[in-house]
């Protein structure tokens, strides 16, 4: 209890006031609702006690970093400078809130006006808000904000298409933010090759919006999706979910015609921290500013001309439009973003480059050494990919996980457990961290898992 | 000022140094067309530039750990260090959400622990971690009463009651999930009016949304009456839990009669929410709602006798979906780093979390006596009056500066600004809306007397000073008073303004 | 090399100057003494490279934390509270040198100035300067700061009597200080029970110091030192080397008579650290003041008078009184002594007491438990300790240590090292982390090597 | 002002919250008579208050990372933030040095590289770890240096010399060992003065110490002639590191023929030494000094082939004593912590470590070039002079403020305390004491152009400066100019002043 710093001052305090006990703080909750007694809940502890139970209970747990791991799915198994939690952890940083008072916030305000900046150059888009809680409510609320704007100039009002290569999580956030105020999805389906099926894309034109992912739910990146501006004509908002590491050798989704610009802003900033916090990534055209989601940060002056930085077009949120509001974010995950600024800043644009090239060269290395397993077969064997493949295995890809976990590798994440019918088919995650060794360590207990299984 | 990160212009060819590639001819397996062709234009800096850059940022920053940070309805408590050092555990760090049970049971014994402690504690008996912050949990909530309604075929109740006293989260979140928003006056005190209530309620209720303490931070007494009155009409009670951290172990939304509840965890188990975020918002619901919970929930089983498990409590922890789940509201399993932060928390207190909520009230009816009752020699320009009258208050209040702004043009927002000149953070300001030129004040339960005597000194010696200093404030911080219109109008909102264009 | 903010603009910033290039920045070196070459050294690293060696040659050590630790030998294995590192290593305070400019150094200054009362108030002595680098320069500067004050006032100049019972490392440290500048050093020997003989003390009357440790190098706590004023006289400086940890429940030596307490101030503030960084604690009498060793925080006024801290009695320092100086201190442990200071702080005086009795109490469950194990014996199993006790093994006492080792404990010190003819006898320290399983499986250990050596 | 930490008056009977002991009685186990009966007047406040003190305390703090800081002779340096991190492993923050050698295998073989790589970047043979500061590294060496004569019965040399412009440390560490200290005057252009030095030596002389650059940053050509000289008068020749910043990979101090030379580590390496410290000042000896070393140094044996050993390299890392050690200096291995550090510092440069040296050199030639080319249109009172006259200097430089001194009044400290007015640390000052009004710069390399074109325009803003304002500076900073005579006179050394009396 050496958190409370009046602790055994009540009296004094209460005689101050003229209350004779704690209890008669509490004389205004009626009785019949009062709890009784204590709390049924165990002593309190002290720092030491709760340290040895964190570490004994999250030391069971099996860390990414412990052992080769293949496992991505969403989230990236990042290297994260040292400098970025040091000093995003420091306590003006750490303790303040929201920066409704902009005259002592300006480190903050400053910092996520920088890295909305960043965020615009990333993806080639004008404006970007300062985070969502992650990818998929980022998603989410793309899509309903492309309906708000759209909605009434669109012959198919409440009305979006939306690749099938999402992953099903994030579809089924995606479900629950669009199927209360009554929108209506259309999935698109993709090739064999996995690449988006353009002609039924095409369907989308005069809708309120498409939604693609550039590289998809198999880490496919889909050439096709440059023409989509094409394919669905100028009414239609094109919002396209990205791997935010990819985009330092691939072109940004602004450059090909996107309105809106999405994904998991994590790989920048911050561990998987088993998903959260993370942040999402929001990015717009002007068009759009006024009905979007999330809070912006815009350059202003103080009573002297000075420049400073302040929350703007609060109009639009909750706390000023109430149930008009453009979305219900309160809470956000500015911490996070601050710690994706830094490391966005200290990555610089070729230190980017460099990143995305690592990721993927060591996806190439691991799918040149699988494809020579006799018994393991790519489901995707002509696709271009970041990051990301689907092999399939012999047998049930979770025994087959199971199988290589003995062996000392975390092997990838179990399809099957999206789609049923991909049973057998295993997405496998490659990131910086990949090294020549890891694969060759992937390799052979995959290759011990098809003998066993033959 | 800072310079801004753009406006370094150090080594020309910088970039973080990482290892090589581990093949050379990867960007070739991309087509030419998808190829970058520009990089993005992000700074070039040196680590040495950047830790500086970000250290004098920070210290342009306000935090609990500065100073006094009264905050009403945020809860603004310190955040212990060890919380911060636990998260650094590479078994929380380094975890993917989608690993298999049998590699995390660590973490989902933490799950268990906590959703069990929340149910305990809120009176509740179902409880998910899922929700990211407050509002996704009022709206995951609000989803759920939704498919309840809709699986009894009750598909007319559209719409949702909130009284105006509301945190604009909550019918922001219900019409997020399509409902019509009813808000209903308060009674001339500020509190319930059941009046109001019971000619609201009817056959389209889906819901009632309000939270107790009441954003005025006074207990409504009549809450079971209120929750009664919805109920007989076939509504839904739905907690708003911000206020959670006035009344652990003396009442709880169970009593009180509410069907669900979300908490904030970063407000009452504490969480470092920088900026404004992250946090976490579970939400505990009855019985009747649970089945409609958001997948996946933790449970565990117990293991043969002899095997102790691999956390060494006998038990087996798994995912579990419940039966009719909405599915995700967020794509993993929500903030977990926030929820072991409030796992350590709470392990501080356990039991004497009432103590907790003690010490919260206590404070608040300390610096609410302090600051209405001035020394009586000061010439005071005029005593702000109370947000709503109340023998006690729980862990905040709110104050209008009404009589203030009436004799000097001082408003709420000039005091509040000028607080900041003596180093404190502003309290709330002008909510909830119905108190005009409403301060609203919570201390929390980690400030120390000396703090609080010394604010309402300090208070009313701006209420004391010349109406020109304070309407012309902040004068000490490191910029003045920010134009709020100018940034709307101007929309610079990157650098530089209009690239990249469209 | 992200380091460098002026890489790559070598020649923008030669050319300003007009040098041609950077080999002209270097010719004023004769050629004769120039380096050839490359320096025959490996290529730079990144800083995941730099990590993952960094954790691969760490992880080779076996840290006390992972298993049963008995090893103490003047050193703690404590538990310091997480607030402590964290806010100490704030960049303010880190990246901070010696406050020689006051004005913008207010912070450090005044935490030293805390840090000196608190030393002050733990000790019973009224200076305190802002710490020594460990506890053994403390000890070794304290006599030959005794020896400056004494040594015109006493019969026997250049004389210091110190008790035999100082581990031999800080025993040679002392040497090494005193030998150049002809400090005759003469040994006092103690009783069979470990405690100072005071009839040989007693020829310690009329020179210049006599140096004792509470608790001495076996952990024991010496009644008889309470009686040295009398022993020795007045004119005699007591110096006295201290367990801090002792402190929240043995009598501080400042108020038996003490001029001089010195000691290891890692306790509080800084695990053992391999050890270094740590820091040594030196209070003392006013006396002393003049003439002592290291830097002193002094209350002052600025300009305005306002309450302000600075550096004070520099006089007595190298980089003003040259070859005169009272020690040639220049870097000191500042950055660790504020550590100690935060730790002392959360502590309080009943957290202190609280300490004291934690680590009392494990090392006397560690004594119960161990002396009911026939074959072991104590060494003093009459005298009161604190923290640490000698215990005589059969067979030799490495031997003993590598067979527990083997079991999974960590078993104390082999005193053969500092005492050949003790090549039987362990040191077992213990402390506020020492738990009854770790005892238990320690005495098991110790049993197995009893039965397997009989 | 801050409240001192004794003005918290907060919990009575606060006190960190620990597990309770595993014994009730132990107390009793301690005579009546030595057991403690009033407690030490300790804070007794809880987490959040002192958060809140040190955060605030540390916002009255000036370090590198809060702006440049270019403290000459200091090497104030950027610290990475990777070796901070790298020393809270357990592997060595959890590691007691009396761990047999099997169980810091890790650590041994840190020591041993760091041994090597200092030996060869300053071409000596030897090199121990075990000094904990550049001081002590004098101290150790010259210690060395004089069991050296001792053993070869050259027991009257009892004489070192040393430059007027040496470090302070230098004369102080050399008398701890029972030296005479030998002052020889510079030559009139701040160089050594070779005739002077030669009617120093003598068979009294046991060392010359000295470093180069010298402490005026200029590279003294003739070192080698003075090694000779003190050489064939069978002295010896001692290296004070505290320089070495600028000549890594360009030349050592073996070549230039020195015997012994200590690193500051936390100097050329970087290290946090907030407040002062800590260091680390391993020293590097030649062949025939290296016995004396203190004991242990780390050495390694090849391992039967095919065992690997713990590090993976096929060593056996091992402690050593020297055949006639001196003994100890530090009671264990010196600053492990430090070691590791700079460790982790040298890895990222490897052998690169020759461009550190050169950005160093570069950026304390760009500085002066700027701060001596101020933009003519200004009306400077009086522009400095050079400490030194040289063409290039090394790392960094010192300037003479005499001449403005003698137009205006204004001393190099009133220019030192003005420069913190505008967001600097001083340079080093009235240090070497033979520059008159010295102020001594040291930029180093990771300091951006930036940053050192607008210190050059800050520093003549001051020379153009109204004289009063600058004789009364600072005037921004936390307090005004401290009166250090006031405090030396009334020596307030602690709260409150005369407790414990005596
Ligand atoms: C009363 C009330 N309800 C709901 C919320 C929303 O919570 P969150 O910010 O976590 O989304 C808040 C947050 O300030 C609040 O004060
Ligand atoms: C030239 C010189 N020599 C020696 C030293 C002493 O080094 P340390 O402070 O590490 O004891 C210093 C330190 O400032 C120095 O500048």
């Amino acid at each position: 209890m050496d958190q409370l710093p009046n602790l055994g001052r009540e009296q004094e305090m209460l005689d101050i006031m003229g209350v004779s006990s704690m209890k008669d703080l509490f004389e205004d909750i009626p009785v019949e609702i009062r709890s009784e007694g204590t709390l049924p809940l165990p002593p309190p502890q002290t720092e030491e006690e709760i340290l040895r139970d964190a570490e004994r209970l999250l030391g069971a747990n099996v860390n990414l970093d412990s052992r080769p791991s293949f496992i991505s799915a969403g989230l990236a198994r990042n290297f994260v400078p040292s400098m970025v939690p040091m000093i995003a952890t420091r306590g003006e940083f750490l303790t303040s809130y929201t920066p409704y008072q902009p005259e002592v916030s300006q480190g903050m305000l400053q910092a996520m006006w920088e890295f909305q900046t960043m965020i615009s150059e990333l993806v080639g888009l004008p404006i970007s808000n300062v985070s969502m809680y992650d990818a998929s409510t980022s998603a989410a609320e793309a899509i309903t904000c492309a309906v708000r704007v759209k909605s009434k100039k669109v012959d198919m009002p409440n009305t979006v298409y939306i690749s099938e290569l999402v992953p099903p999580h994030r579809m089924s956030v995606i479900e629950n933010y669009t199927q209360g105020v009554g929108i209506d999805i259309r999935k698109i389906p993709h090739d064999e090759d996995g690449f988006l099926n353009l002609n039924i894309a095409a369907e989308a034109s005069g809708s309120c919006a498409i939604y693609v992912e550039q590289p998809n739910a198999f880490g496919i990146l889909d050439e096709g999706l440059l023409r989509l501006r094409e394919v669905v004509g100028d009414k239609t908002a094109i919002i396209v979910g990205v791997d935010v590491t990819s985009l330092g050798i691939v072109e940004p989704p602004g450059n090909w015609g996107a309105d809106i610009v999405v994904g998991e802003g994590q790989p920048f900033g911050i561990g998987p921290t088993a998903g959260g916090p993370i942040y999402g990534i929001f990015a717009c055209k002007k068009d759009f500013l006024r009905l979007m989601p999330g809070r912006i940060v815009g350059q202003s002056i103080d009573t002297e001309g000075k420049t400073a930085y302040t929350l703007t077009l609060s109009t639009r949120e909750q706390h000023i439009r109430r149930h008009r509001a453009t979305s219900n974010i309160c809470s956000n995950e500015t911490l996070i973003a601050l710690m994706g600024a830094m490391h966005m800043a200290l990555l610089g644009p070729v230190g980017l480059e460099t990143l995305s090239t690592r990721v993927l060269s060591s996806t190439r290395m691991a799918i040149d050494e699988l494809s020579s397993v006799e018994g393991l077969e790519l489901a995707f064997p002509k696709s271009p990919v970041f990051r990301e493949f689907a092999v399939k295995v012999p047998g049930k890809s979770s025994e087959a996980l199971s199988h290589i976990f003995e062996l000392g590798v975390i092997g990838g994440f179990d399809l099957g457990q999206w789609w049923p019918d991909k049973g057998s088919w295993i997405l496998i995650g490659c990131d910086e961290r990949t090294s020549e060794s890891d694969i060759s360590l992937l390799k052979k207990s995959l290759t011990s898992w098809v003998e066993e299984s033959s | 000022m800072t310079d801004t990160i753009f406006d370094f212009n150090g080594s020309k060819n910088a970039g973080w140094s990482q290892p090589s590639p581990l093949t050379e001819d990867s960007p070739s397996h991309i087509p030419e067309s998808m190829r970058r062709n520009r990089l993005p234009d992000w700074p070039r800096a040196s680590e040495p530039e950047l830790v500086r850059h970000y250290t004098k940022l920070s210290q342009k920053n306000f935090g609990i750990d500065t100073g006094f940070y009264p905050l009403g309805s945020c809860t603004m408590k310190h955040n212990p260090r060890l919380n911060e050092k636990i998260v650094q555990n590479p078994g929380i760090d380094r975890i993917h959400p989608l690993q298999p049970e049998a590699q995390v049971q660590g973490l989902l014994a933490i799950y268990y622990e906590m959703q069990e402690m929340l149910a305990i504690c809120s009176g509740m008996d179902a409880v998910t971690l899922q929700p990211v912050a407050g509002a996704q949990g009022e709206f995951t909530a609000i989803r759920c009463i939704q498919e309840y309604h809709r699986e009894r075929g009750d598909n007319h109740r559209d719409k949702v009651i909130v009284p105006d006293s509301a945190h604009g989260t909550n019918p922001a979140s219900a019409s997020m999930c399509g409902y019509q928003i009813i808000e209903i006056p308060s009674a001339h005190d500020g509190r319930i009016d059941l009046d109001a209530l019971r000619s609201a309620v009817g056959e389209d209720t889906a819901a009632m949304m309000i939270t107790n303490p009441s954003t005025l931070g006074v207990f409504e007494p009549e809450i079971a009456e209120a929750a009664e009155i919805v109920h007989s009409a076939g509504g839904q009670m739905y907690y708003d839990g911000a206020n959670f951290n006035a009344i652990l172990g003396k009442t709880d939304p169970g009593r009180m009669g509410f069907d669900a509840v979300h908490y904030n965890l970063h407000k009452t188990f504490s969480q470092p929410h920088g900026g404004g975020g992250p946090g976490s918002g579970p939400i505990g619901v009855k019985d009747h709602l649970s089945k409609f919970l958001p997948s996946p929930l933790v449970n565990r089983k117990e293991l043969p006798s002899g095997d102790i498990g691999t956390v060494g409590d006998g038990f087996w922890y798994h995912w579990e979906s419940p039966a009719s789940t909405i599915g995700k509201v967020q794509q993993w399993n929500g903030n977990a780093g926030a929820v072991v932060r409030a796992w350590a928390f709470y392990r501080r207190y356990g039991r004497d979390l009432e103590r907790m909520s003690e010490h919260a009230v206590l404070n608040a009816n300390y610096l609410r006596f302090r600051m209405m009752n001035p020394n009586p020699d000061l010439n005071i320009h005029a005593m702000p009056i109370e947000g709503c009258p109340a023998e006690v208050v729980k862990h905040e209040f709110t104050l209008s500066m009404s009589p203030l702004k009436d004799v000097t043009g001082v408003t709420g927002k000039d005091v509040a600004k000028r607080l900041l000149d003596f180093g404190y953070m502003a309290p709330t300001l002008y909510f909830p809306q119905i108190v005009p030129e409403c301060l609203m004040f919570e201390p929390t339960e980690t400030e120390s007397k000396e703090v609080l005597d010394k604010f309402a000194e300090d208070f009313h010696a701006i209420l004391a000073e010349d109406p020109d200093i304070v309407l012309t404030a902040p004068h000490t911080t490191p910029v003045g008073r920010v134009d709020e219109v100018w940034a709307a109008r101007n929309l610079i909102l990157r650098y530089p303004k209009d690239e990249p264009s469209s």
